[in-house]
C-alpha cells in the first residue's frame, strides 16, 4: 500500500448543494415551442419559410408595389423582353388615318405592256420606306415592266440567299406598287424584300431594303390607354410623343406587363393552392375524426365511402367535375376547380386523422379523461385536436405544392382558370408555345411554380422532422 | 498479470462517439475480467455506458463510435483492433449476443428458423437443410414447444418470452464461449423472466458458458450473477461479488441503487430513487461524476480525480469516501453507518 | 389467403360500380350536347342519332343500360368516331399508355432503388447531397415544362450530332419511348428515391440489423436479406399510387410527344364531349387502378409475412 | 392486352442496327440531316396530322382531316386538277341542265379490288347519305338533288331520290331546283361512291380500319394504326395511276402541338408543317421560308338578335363595329401573315362572274373611330333607356388563338366603350350547343365554304337557315337570297350577293373580322402540292419529290 496523500481539511467539508441542482432543472417548454425551436434551428426550414413569407407578402402587396394593370394591353409592345420606360411617337391608325395612305393618285400606275414570264422580270427599282414606325412601315417602289404581282417578304437579318427572304407578308397586285406592313413590328432592324412575279413563279431578282422602325403608338390605342384625352383632336396631337411605362420582366403576347401578371397570377395560384388544401384537409379532418371517434359500424361505412372516393381516377375526375360544373360567362373557373379538388382530395387526410384518433383513443390520458367524466366535445377539443393538428399541418404543407401542380397542369391542357384571369399555370401554357423565341414567357411563371413548390416541400420536410414523424405516406 | 488468461479481459477501455455536438465519452476507462463459466453482471442506470461496453466487446459500436484507448481481449487475443472480416469470425461464433427487445431484434420478414440457420450456414458452413434441422433442435433445446412448426413461423407470430428464447438459441447456435446478454429480460413479464433466467443458468452449467449480463435490474443480478460491476457515467464505480455488494455496498451510488429495490426498502417511507440526473458525457466532470447526486459528497469530490479503492481482495470502489486518507481523517462515518442516511 | 383474395375482389367490384355510377351521373350533369355540330341538322336526323346512342331514354333507363353493358365489358360507340367502339379505342390505345407507363415505372423504380440506396449509404456526404438536390428539383418542375425542355434537348442533340439520334416525337420503336418514359417517370422516381432513402436509413437503425451483424454474417447477406428486403416494404406500398400517377399523368407527355395513348384520347374526348369515350375511359382507368392497387396489396402481402400469414 | 404493345415495339433490333448505321454515317464527311421527310427514289413523303381521321365513312363524315384522307383515297364524279379547276373524275363527261344533270362514267374506273366503279355505286351512296337512319349530319349537301330534303326528314322513301343509274355507266340526276354550282358538289365527299355489297359486308365497322374501306381514288389506305400512323400508297387499280406522282404518303405522327410539329419539320422528319404565330418566328429566324395560303374560311363576331337580347339594338352593334378595326386584330393580335382583314362576309376567294367576287363588288367600308363609336353607344343607351349597358356575354372557343382574340375584344370594348364583356369560354361541343340554343350575346365564330359559290356564305344569314345562329331576320335580305338562289343570270346573282354584303355592313348582325390563312413550311424537294379550298387540303395528287439538285 502506498502512503496516503494528505488532504486539505477544507476539501473534506461536505459539499454545498442547491445551486448546482438548479442548473439541471430547465424550465418546462410546450410541445409547440419545441417544434418552433427545432424549426428555427433548421436552416432549410428558415430559408423555405422566408420564401413562403415573401411569396405571401408579394401576393398581398404586389399590386400596390407594382400598380401596373395586368389586363392593360399595349399591342405595340407585344412579346418583348425587359423594357425601360420609353417615349413613343403618336401616329394615325386605320381608324383615324387622314387619307394619306394608300397613295390614291397613283392607284392605277401599271406599266404598259404584256406580262412577262418570271425569268424575264427584273428587281423592283427605287424601293424605299415612306415611313417606318412600329405601327406601320410603308414601302414604295417603281413598277416592274411585265409583272403580274409583287411578293413582299420581311426578315430579321440580312437575307443570306434568294431562298432566305424571311416572312412572306403578302402578295399585291401589279397595279399597286406599294405595301403597308403592320404585322407585329418592333424597333429592331428589318430587311424588306420585294420580288416581282408573273402570277405563278417569282423572279430571280430581288430588291431588299433595310428599315428600323421607331417606337410608335397608334391613335386609337393612345386614346384607349388614356395617353391622350378621348376628345383630343388628332390634327393637334399626331406626331407628338407619349411616355410608355417600363416593363421590368417584359411583356406577353398582348403587350401586357409580365411582372404585373406574375404578381396577379400568384394570387390565383396561391389562392387555389392554399384554399383548396385548407378546405379539403379541414373536411378530411372532421370526417376522419368523426369516423375514428364514433368507431364501430359507422366508422366502417364512413371509411368505405372514403375508399370509394380514393379509387376514383382523380385527374380524370377533376376534369370531369370541372366541365360538369361548367363555367359561366365572366367566371374565372377558380371556384369549380377548388370544388373539384375538395370533392376528390379529402379522403387522404380523413384516413390520416382517423388513424391518429384511433391511436389517441387508446392513450391512457384520454381514457383517464373519460373516466373523469369528460364529455366527447371536451375530449375532442382538448385531447384529440391538438394532437391531430401536427399530422394535419404536415399533410397540409404537402398538399399545397401538389394542388399548385394540379392547377398548372389543368391550365396547361386548357381546363384551368379562364382568361383573362392570370395564373402561373395558364401563363406557363402561354409561354411554352414561345419557348424558343421568348423563353422568358415560360421561364418566369415556371420558376415561380417551381420555387413555390420547392419552398412548401422543404417546409413540409422540415416540419415533419421537427414534429418527429416518420417519412411515410 | 498472471499466466492465466481470463476469457474476457477489458483493460482501461475508453469509447468515444463523434456526434454533431462534439465527442461523447460513454465509456471512460473501465477494467473487467470474466472467467470461463462465470457470470458477471454490469448494472447501472440507462445511459451509463453498459451497453456501449457490450457493443465495444462485439465491435458493434454505432456510427462515429470508436475505441479511443485500452484493449479488449478474448482468451488473450486482442479484439479491438480487428478488421471487419476478423470481427465476423468472432461475432456469433465465439461471442453470442442477446438483445434487449426481442420483438425488434428479429428481422420481421424472415422465418425464425432461417434466422437461426443462417448463422450456422455462415460460420459452420452447413448446408441449409442441415442448418435448419440444427435450428429446430436448438429451439427445442430452448424448450420451445413444437419447435419444427415454430421454426417455420415469423417473429410476429411469437410471444415475447418465446422470441427471447429463440434469440438465445440464435446466439448460441455456433457454440460461443461467451454470451453477452444486454438487458435480456427488460421487455418481458416477470413470470417469463424467471423461466428465462433459469434457462440461462442451466445452459451455463451444461456448457461452461461465460455470461456477461447487462442489466439495470439488481433483482436479476441477485438471481444469476456471481460478480457485479456497477457502472456510472462511463466508469465502473464498484466491483464486487454479488453477496458482498448486497451486504455492504461501498459506493454511495450502489447504495442508492439498492435503496431503490422494493424488497430492500426499509421502513414505511416512500420508495426512494436517486435524485438528479447523470452528468453530461460530452464534458465529463473532472472530479467524481456522482458528485451532483451524492448525498455524502465532500468538497474534494468536485474537483479531484477519484481514486480506485480496494475494499477487499474481491471488492473495489471508485470513491473518495472509501479512500484511506479520507476515512482516516474522520470526515466520513464508517461504512455501515452510511446506510439509509439519505432522506 | 383465399378468403382475403375473395374479400378483396368483392370490394374491388363494389368500388368499380361506385366509379361507374359517379362517372355516369357527373357526365350527365355536364352541360352541352354531344350531338351538336358546326352545321345544324334536321329533327329527324337528330332523333335517329339520339336513338343510336340511347339518349332518347330516361336517365335512369340509360343508367341501367350503361351498367348492363358495362358488365359485359361494352362501353358503346364513340360519338366522334362513329364506326369505332369505345372498346376498340381502349384496346388499341391503352397498351400504348400502359407500355409507356410500365417503362416509366420500371425506370422510376430501378432509379429510386439505386439512388435511394446510394443516398442512404453516403448519408450527408456529397453523393447524398447531389441526389437529394436533384430529387427536390425533379419534384418541383411541372411535367409539361420538363417535357418541353426534354424535347428541346433532343432537338439540340440531333442538331449537334447532325442526324436523328432520338426522334423528336412519335411512336413506333424503343427510341420513341425512352425520353417520354424518363420524363414521365422522373417525378415518381424522385418521390420513391426519397422514400427509399429514408426507409434505408430507418432500417439501418433497426435492432434486427444489429442482430444480424452480431451474428457475424457477411455484409452482402446483411445488405440484401436484412437491410434492402425490409427497406423495400414502404416503397412497395407506394407502387399503387405510383402506377396511378404514371398511367393517368401521361396526358401531357402523350400530348407533347404525340404518343397515341389513351390519356391523349381522353383529353380529346373531353373537348369533343364524346360521352361514351369519356365514360368508358374513366371507368376503365378507375377499374384498372382498383385492380392495380389490389395487385400491389397482394404483392405487399407476398413480401410482408405479417400480412400474408395473417395475424 | 399488353401483347398489342409488341406491335409498336416490333423490330427493335433493326432499329438498333439503323441507329448504328446512322452513327457510322457520322464518320462520312457528308452531313446527313434528312430522316425521310422526302424520298426521291421511292417517291415517298412523310406528313403529320393534327388528329387521326375521325370517320372515313364518306356519307357521315364532317371534318377536315377525314376530308383530306378521303379526297386522296376516293374520287367523285368530278375532281379538281392541278390548277384547282373542276376536271373529270369517275365521270368522263357530263351535261348540266336547269332541271338536272347527266354523267357518263369512264369504263376504266376501278375499285381497289379491281371491280369497276358503276353508276349504282353513286346511287347507293347518295341514298345512304340522305337516309334518316344513317343520320348523316352532312345530308344537306345533297339537298339540291330532288326529294333529298323530304327523304331526309323521313317524309319519303329513299328510292324517291332524284338519282338514277341508266345502265352501269350513266347517271341521271334530277334537281330540286336549278343548281348552277352542282358540278362542284359532285367533288364533295358526301357525293363519293360506295359499293353496296362491300358496305353491307362491313356493317357497323365500315371504314373503321384500313381493311374496312374500299378505295377508288389515286391512293389506298395501306396501314392505319389508330392515333399513331396512317400510310397511303398509290392505288394500282386507279385509272389515272400513271399520272400520280407520289408512291407513298406516310403519316407517322399525329399531334396538335404546333411546337412539336415544327420540331419534326426542323428535324427533317416531315415535309409539310403548318405554323402558328409562335413557331413562325422561329422558322424565319432559322432561315426557313414559309408559304401562305388562304383557306377560304371567314371569321366573324355574330350578334344574338333573339328577342330580349341587348344586342338587338342596332346602334350598340354599330358602336362595336366602329371601334373594332379588323386590321389591328389581324396584325397585332393574330400576328400571322396570310390572314386578311375583312369587312365582308364573302372571302376574297369567292368567285364572281369573271373576276373574284370581291374585286367585282368591293366591300363597303364602315366608318370607324372612337368618337363615332361612343356616339353610337350614347344613342343605344338612349334608345334602350339604360344608364349603363348591362354586361355582354361573349361566347368563345377554348383554343389558344380564340383566347387571345377574346382577351383583346374584352379589353377593347371595356376601354373604348366601357362595356363589361364576360367571356364564356367553352369546349367545342358546349360552345356549339350554346350557339344553337342562342345562349350568348356575341359569339366568335367562323364559316368555311361547302361548295364553290357565294351562296355558301350568302344564305348563312337567311331567316330560315338553322345555321343563322344569331337569328338575323330581314325580309330584304331573304329576298336577295331568294333571287340569288333561283336566278339563272350570273350578273343578277352577283348583284344580289353585293346587296347582301351591303345589308350586313349596315345592319351589323355580324361583324366580319378576317379571312383565315395558313402559313406553312414545305420541304423544298416536295413539288406540285395544291392548296385547295375544296376537295381536301392539301391536295397531293399532283405532288412529287424532286431530286436534291433540281
Amino acid at each position: 500500500m502506498k502512503s496516503l496523500p494528505s488532504i486539505a481539511p477544507a476539501l473534506l467539508e461536505p459539499a454545498e448543494r442547491g445551486a448546482l441542482l438548479e442548473v439541471s432543472a430547465r424550465p418546462p417548454r410546450s410541445y409547440w415551442q419545441q417544434v418552433g425551436r427545432r424549426l428555427a434551428r433548421d436552416a432549410r426550414a428558415v430559408v423555405a419559410g422566408a420564401v413562403v413569407v415573401l411569396l405571401v407578402i408579394a401576393t398581398l402587396t404586389g399590386p400596390w408595389l407594382w400598380p401596373e394593370d395586368p389586363a392593360r394591353q399595349l399591342l405595340g409592345l407585344s412579346s418583348r423582353g425587359p423594357l425601360p420606360a420609353q417615349t413613343a411617337l403618336l401616329v394615325a391608325d386605320g381608324l383615324s388615318d387622314a387619307g394619306m395612305w394608300p397613295p390614291q393618285s397613283e392607284q392605277l400606275a401599271t406599266v404598259a405592256g404584256e406580262s412577262l414570264s418570271a425569268a424575264m422580270l427584273s428587281a423592283p427599282v427605287g424601293l424605299k420606306a415612306v415611313a417606318a414606325n412600329t405601327e406601320w412601315v410603308r414601302l414604295r417602289w417603281q413598277p416592274v415592266a411585265g409583272a403580274a404581282s409583287y411578293h413582299i417578304y420581311r426578315h430579321t437579318r440580312a437575307p443570306r440567299s434568294r431562298s432566305d427572304l424571311g416572312l412572306p407578308l403578302g402578295i399585291v397586285d401589279a397595279r399597286q406598287p406599294w405595301y403597308e406592313d403592320r404585322l407585329q413590328l418592333s424597333t429592331r432592324r428589318y430587311y424588306y424584300s420585294v420580288v416581282a412575279s408573273d402570277g405563278v413563279d417569282e423572279a430571280a431578282e430581288v430588291a431588299t431594303l433595310q428599315v428600323r422602325p421607331v417606337q410608335a403608338i397608334g391613335w386609337l390605342e393612345a386614346q384607349l390607354q388614356d395617353f391622350v384625352p378621348a376628345d383630343a383632336d388628332p390634327a393637334q396631337w399626331v406626331d407628338r410623343t407619349v411616355e410608355l411605362p417600363a416593363h421590368p420582366l417584359g411583356t406577353d403576347y398582348l403587350g401586357r406587363d409580365l411582372l404585373s401578371r406574375l404578381l396577379h397570377g400568384a394570387r390565383t395560384s396561391l389562392f387555389i393552392g392554399i384554399t383548396a388544401p385548407l378546405l379539403f384537409v379541414t373536411l378530411g379532418t372532421l370526417y376522419g375524426a368523426t369516423a375514428g371517434f364514433i368507431g364501430g359500424r359507422v366508422d366502417d361505412w364512413m371509411m368505405r365511402f372514403a375508399d370509394f372516393v380514393v379509387a376514383l381516377p382523380s385527374l380524370l375526375f377533376i376534369i370531369l367535375l370541372r366541365i360538369g360544373f361548367g363555367i359561366g360567362p365572366g367566371e374565372s373557373g377558380i371556384l369549380p376547380m377548388v370544388v373539384a379538388l375538395v370533392l376528390l382530395s379529402w379522403p387522404a387526410s380523413a384516413r390520416l386523422v382517423r388513424g391518429q384518433v384511433l391511436q389517441l383513443r387508446e392513450e391512457p390520458y384520454v381514457a383517464a379523461a373519460r373516466l373523469a367524466g369528460a364529455g366527447n366535445f371536451y375530449i375532442i377539443t382538448r385531447h384529440m385536436l391538438p394532437n391531430v393538428l401536427a399530422v394535419v399541418l404536415v399533410a397540409m404543407t404537402f398538399a399545397i405544392p401538389s394542388v399548385i401542380f394540379t392547377e398548372a397542369f389543368l391550365s396547361f391542357i386548357g381546363m384551368g382558370v379562364t382568361p383573362p384571369t392570370p395564373s402561373w399555370g395558364s401563363m406557363s401554357n402561354d409561354g411554352i408555345r414561345v419557348l424558343f423565341s421568348h423563353p422568358s414567357e415560360l421561364l418566369w411563371p415556371a420558376a415561380c411554380i417551381s420555387v413555390t413548390v420547392l419552398a412548401f416541400n422543404v417546409l413540409g420536410d422540415a416540419l415533419r422532422d421537427a414534429l418527429d414523424m416518420k417519412e411515410r405516406d | 498479470m498472471s499466466l492465466h488468461e481470463p476469457l474476457l479481459s477489458i483493460e482501461a477501455l475508453h469509447v468515444h462517439i463523434r456526434t454533431a455536438a462534439g465527442i461523447v465519452q460513454p465509456v471512460r476507462g473501465i477494467d473487467l475480467q470474466l472467467e470461463a463459466g462465470e457470470t458477471l453482471a454490469i448494472v447501472g442506470e440507462s445511459g451509463c455506458g453498459k451497453s456501449m461496453t457490450a457493443l465495444a466487446v462485439m465491435g458493434l459500436l454505432p456510427v462515429g463510435g470508436s475505441v479511443a484507448a485500452g484493449a479488449v481481449r478474448l482468451s488473450g487475443y486482442r479484439l479491438d483492433n480487428l478488421t471487419e472480416s476478423g470481427w465476423r469470425e468472432v461475432r456469433g461464433r465465439r461471442i453470442g449476443m442477446v438483445f434487449q427487445n426481442p420483438m425488434s431484434a428479429f428481422n420481421p420478414t424472415m422465418r425464425i428458423g432461417e434466422q437461426i440457420a443462417e448463422s450456422l450456414v455462415h460460420h459452420r458452413h452447413l448446408d441449409w437443410d442441415h442448418a435448419h434441422r440444427r435450428a429446430v433442435a436448438l429451439l427445442d433445446r430452448m424448450r420451445i414447444p413444437d419447435a419444427a412448426t415454430r421454426a417455420q413461423q415469423y417473429p410476429f407470430q411469437f410471444s415475447g418470452g418465446m422470441l427471447q428464447r429463440a434469440m438465445i438459441a440464435m446466439a448460441l447456435a455456433c457454440g460461443p464461449e461467451l454470451l453477452i446478454a444486454d438487458e435480456p429480460t427488460t421487455a418481458l413479464d416477470v413470470s417469463v423472466q424467471v423461466g428465462l433466467l433459469e434457462l440461462l443458468r442451466e445452459l451455463q452449467t451444461e456448457t461452461g458458458l461465460a455470461i456477461l449480463l447487462i442489466t439495470h435490474d439488481l433483482a436479476i443480478v441477485a438471481e444469476i450473477a456471481q460478480r457485479v460491476a456497477v457502472m456510472y457515467a462511463g466508469q465502473i464505480v464498484e466491483q464486487a461479488p454479488v453477496d458482498a455488494l448486497f451486504a455492504q455496498p461501498a459506493h454511495p451510488y450502489t447504495a442508492g441503487l439498492l435503496q431503490s429495490l422494493p424488497e430492500r426498502h426499509e421502513g414505511a417511507g416512500p420508495l426512494s430513487a436517486i435524485a438528479g440526473t447523470p452528468p453530461d458525457l460530452l464534458q465529463p466532470p473532472a472530479g467524481c461524476a456522482f458528485y451532483d447526486r451524492c448525498p455524502a459528497a465532500l468538497r474534494l469530490c468536485a474537483t479531484a480525480a477519484v481514486p480506485r479503492v480496494e475494499i477487499s481482495a474481491t471488492q473495489r470502489a471508485l470513491c473518495w469516501l472509501r479512500h484511506p486518507a479520507v476515512v482516516g481523517s474522520g470526515a466520513v462515518p464508517p461504512l455501515a453507518e452510511q446506510q439509509g442516511s439519505e432522506s | 389467403m383465399t378468403g382475403f383474395l375473395l374479400r378483396r375482389l368483392l370490394s374491388s367490384l363494389i368500388t368499380i360500380w361506385f366509379i361507374a355510377t359517379a362517372t355516369f351521373f357527373v357526365m350527365h350533369a355536364v352541360p352541352g350536347d354531344p350531338l351538336s355540330n358546326e352545321k345544324a341538322v334536321n329533327p329527324e336526323i337528330r332523333r335517329h342519332l339520339e336513338a343510336r346512342y340511347g339518349l332518347d331514354q330516361p336517365v335512369l333507363t340509360q343508367y341501367g343500360i350503361f351498367l348492363r353493358n358495362m358488365a359485359t365489358g361494352d362501353f358503346g360507340i364513340s360519338f366522334t368516331q362513329q364506326n369505332r367502339r369505345v372498346n376498340d379505342i381502349i384496346r388499341e390505345h391503352f397498351p400504348v399508355s400502359a407500355l409507356l407507363g410500365v417503362v416509366a415505372l420500371v425506370i422510376a423504380t430501378l432509379g429510386a432503388l439505386l439512388f435511394g440506396a446510394l443516398s442512404a449509404q453516403f448519408r450527408d456526404r456529397w453523393p447524398d447531397r447531389t441526389i437529394m438536390l436533384s430529387v427536390i428539383f425533379a419534384i418541383s418542375v411541372p411535367s409539361f415544362v420538363l417535357a418541353a425542355l426534354a424535347q428541346w434537348g433532343i432537338l439540340s442533340l440531333n442538331k449537334a450530332a447532325g442526324f436523328t439520334v432520338l426522334p423528336v416525337a412519335g411512336w413506333g420503336s424503343w427510341r420513341h419511348l425512352i425520353v417520354p418514359a424518363v420524363v414521365l417517370g422522373l417525378g415518381t422516381m424522385a418521390y420513391m428515391t426519397r422514400l427509399m432513402r429514408s426507409s434505408m436509413l430507418e432500417v439501418a437503425q433497426a435492432d434486427y440489423l444489429r442482430t444480424a451483424r452480431a451474428k457475424g454474417l457477411g455484409s452482402l447477406r446483411i445488405f440484401v436479406f436484412h437491410h434492402m428486403r425490409n427497406a423495400l416494404l414502404p416503397v412497395v406500398t407506394v407502387l399503387g399510387p405510383a402506377i396511378a400517377a404514371v398511367t393517368t399523368g401521361g396526358f401531357v407527355v402523350e400530348l407533347i410527344f404525340s404518343i397515341p395513348g389513351l390519356g391523349r384520347y381522353f383529353v380529346q374526348a373531353v373537348q369533343q364531349l364524346d360521352y361514351t369515350v369519356i365514360m368508358g375511359t374513366t371507368v376503365f382507368y378507375g377499374a384498372f387502378l382498383v385492380l392495380m392497387v389490389m395487385l400491389v396489396d397482394i404483392l405487399y402481402g407476398l413480401i410482408d409475412p405479417r400480412i400474408r400469414v395473417g395475424k | 392486352m399488353l401483347a398489342c404493345a409488341d406491335v409498336y415495339l416490333a423490330e427493335p433490333m433493326s432499329d438498333l442496327l439503323a441507329a448504328l448505321f446512322r452513327l457510322s454515317l457520322l464518320l462520312l464527311p457528308l452531313a446527313v440531316l434528312a430522316d425521310g421527310a422526302v424520298d426521291h427514289e421511292r417517291q415517298r413523303i412523310r406528313l403529320t396530322l393534327s388528329s387521326e381521321p375521325p370517320n372515313l365513312n364518306s356519307t357521315v363524315t364532317t371534318d377536315q382531316i377525314s376530308s383530306f384522307v378521303l379526297s386522296h383515297v376516293m374520287e367523285g364524279l368530278l375532281t379538281y386538277d392541278a390548277s384547282n379547276e373542276l376536271s373529270p373524275g369517275v365521270a368522263e363527261r357530263w351535261e348540266l341542265r336547269q332541271d338536272g344533270a347527266t354523267f357518263w362514267l369512264r369504263r376504266n374506273a376501278r375499285w381497289s379490288d379491281g371491280k369497276p366503279v358503276t353508276a349504282h355505286d353513286f346511287v347507293f351512296a347518295w341514298r345512304t347519305a340522305v337516309d334518316p337512319k344513317t343520320a348523316s349530319q352532312y345530308a344537306s349537301a345533297l339537298y339540291p338533288v330532288r326529294n333529298a330534303e323530304r327523304i331526309n326528314r323521313g317524309e319519303l322513301p329513299v328510292t324517291a331520290l332524284g338519282v338514277e343509274a341508266r345502265g352501269d355507266f350513266r347517271l341521271e340526276v334530277t334537281f330540286e331546283r336549278p343548281t348552277p354550282y352542282f358540278l362542284g358538289l359532285t367533288a364533295f365527299f358526301t357525293y363519293y361512291p360506295i359499293r353496296q355489297d362491300f358496305y353491307e359486308s362491313r356493317g357497323e365497322r365500315y371504314a373503321a380500319d384500313a381493311d374496312d374501306l374500299l378505295y377508288n381514288g389515286p391512293f389506298v389506305l395501306q396501314r392505319w394504326v389508330h392515333g399513331a400512323h396512317l400510310r397511303l400508297r398509290r392505288n394500282g387499280h386507279y385509272w389515272g395511276r400513271d399520272h400520280v406522282g407520289l408512291y407513298e404518303i406516310d403519316i407517322p405522327y399525329i399531334t396538335t402541338d404546333t411546337t412539336a410539329i415544327f420540331n419534326l419539320y426542323q428535324a427533317g422528319s416531315i415535309a409539310l408543317a403548318p405554323l402558328e404565330t409562335e413557331t413562325l418566328r422561329d422558322a424565319v429566324r432559322l432561315g426557313f421560308t414559309p408559304k401562305l395560303f388562304l383557306t377560304g374560311s371567314i371569321y366573324y363576331l355574330q350578334f344574338n338578335l333573339r328577342e330580349g337580347r341587348i344586342t338587338t339594338n342596332r346602334n350598340l352593334r354599330k358602336a362595336i363595329q366602329a371601334i373594332l378595326d379588323p386590321a389591328v386584330l389581324v396584325n397585332k393580335v393574330v400576328g400571322l401573315p396570310g390572314n386578311l382583314p375583312s369587312d365582308s362576309i364573302f372571302p376574297t376567294t369567292v368567285k364572281g362572274v369573271e373576276l373574284p367576287f370581291r374585286t367585282e363588288y368591293p366591300a363597303p367600308r364602315p366608318e370607324r373611330g372612337l368618337g363615332l363609336a361612343r356616339h353610337y353607344l350614347e344613342l343605344a343607351r338612349q334608345e334602350l333607356g339604360l344608364e349603363r349597358i348591362p354586361p355582354l356575354v361573349m361566347l368563345v372557343g377554348d383554343g389558344p388563338r380564340a383566347n387571345k382574340e377574346a382577351e383583346y375584344f374584352q379589353q377593347l370594348f371595356a376601354r373604348g366603350l366601357g362595356l363589361d364583356v364576360r367571356l364564356d369560354r367553352q369546349t367545342a361541343k358546349q360552345r356549339l350547343d350554346k350557339m344553337s340554343r342562342g345562349d350568348f350575346d356575341i359569339v366568335a365564330a367562323g364559316w368555311g365554304p361547302d361548295y364553290d359559290d357565294p351562296m355558301t356564305f350568302g344564305d348563312l344569314f337567311a331567316s330560315w337557315n338553322e345555321n343563322n345562329r344569331g337569328r338575323y331576320r330581314n325580309p330584304e335580305y331573304d329576298r336577295w337570297v331568294e333571287i340569288a338562289a333561283t336566278s339563272p343570270d350570273p350578273e343578277q346573282r352577283m348583284r344580289a350577293f353585293a346587296e347582301m354584303q351591303r345589308l350586313l355592313m349596315e345592319d351589323v348582325p355580324v361583324l366580319p373580322l378576317y379571312e383565315s390563312g395558313n402559313v406553312y413550311l414545305q420541304h423544298p424537294q416536295l413539288r406540285g402540292v395544291v392548296r385547295a379550298i375544296f376537295g381536301g387540303d392539301p391536295n397531293l395528287r399532283y405532288a412529287y419529290v424532286a431530286g436534291e439538285d433540281e
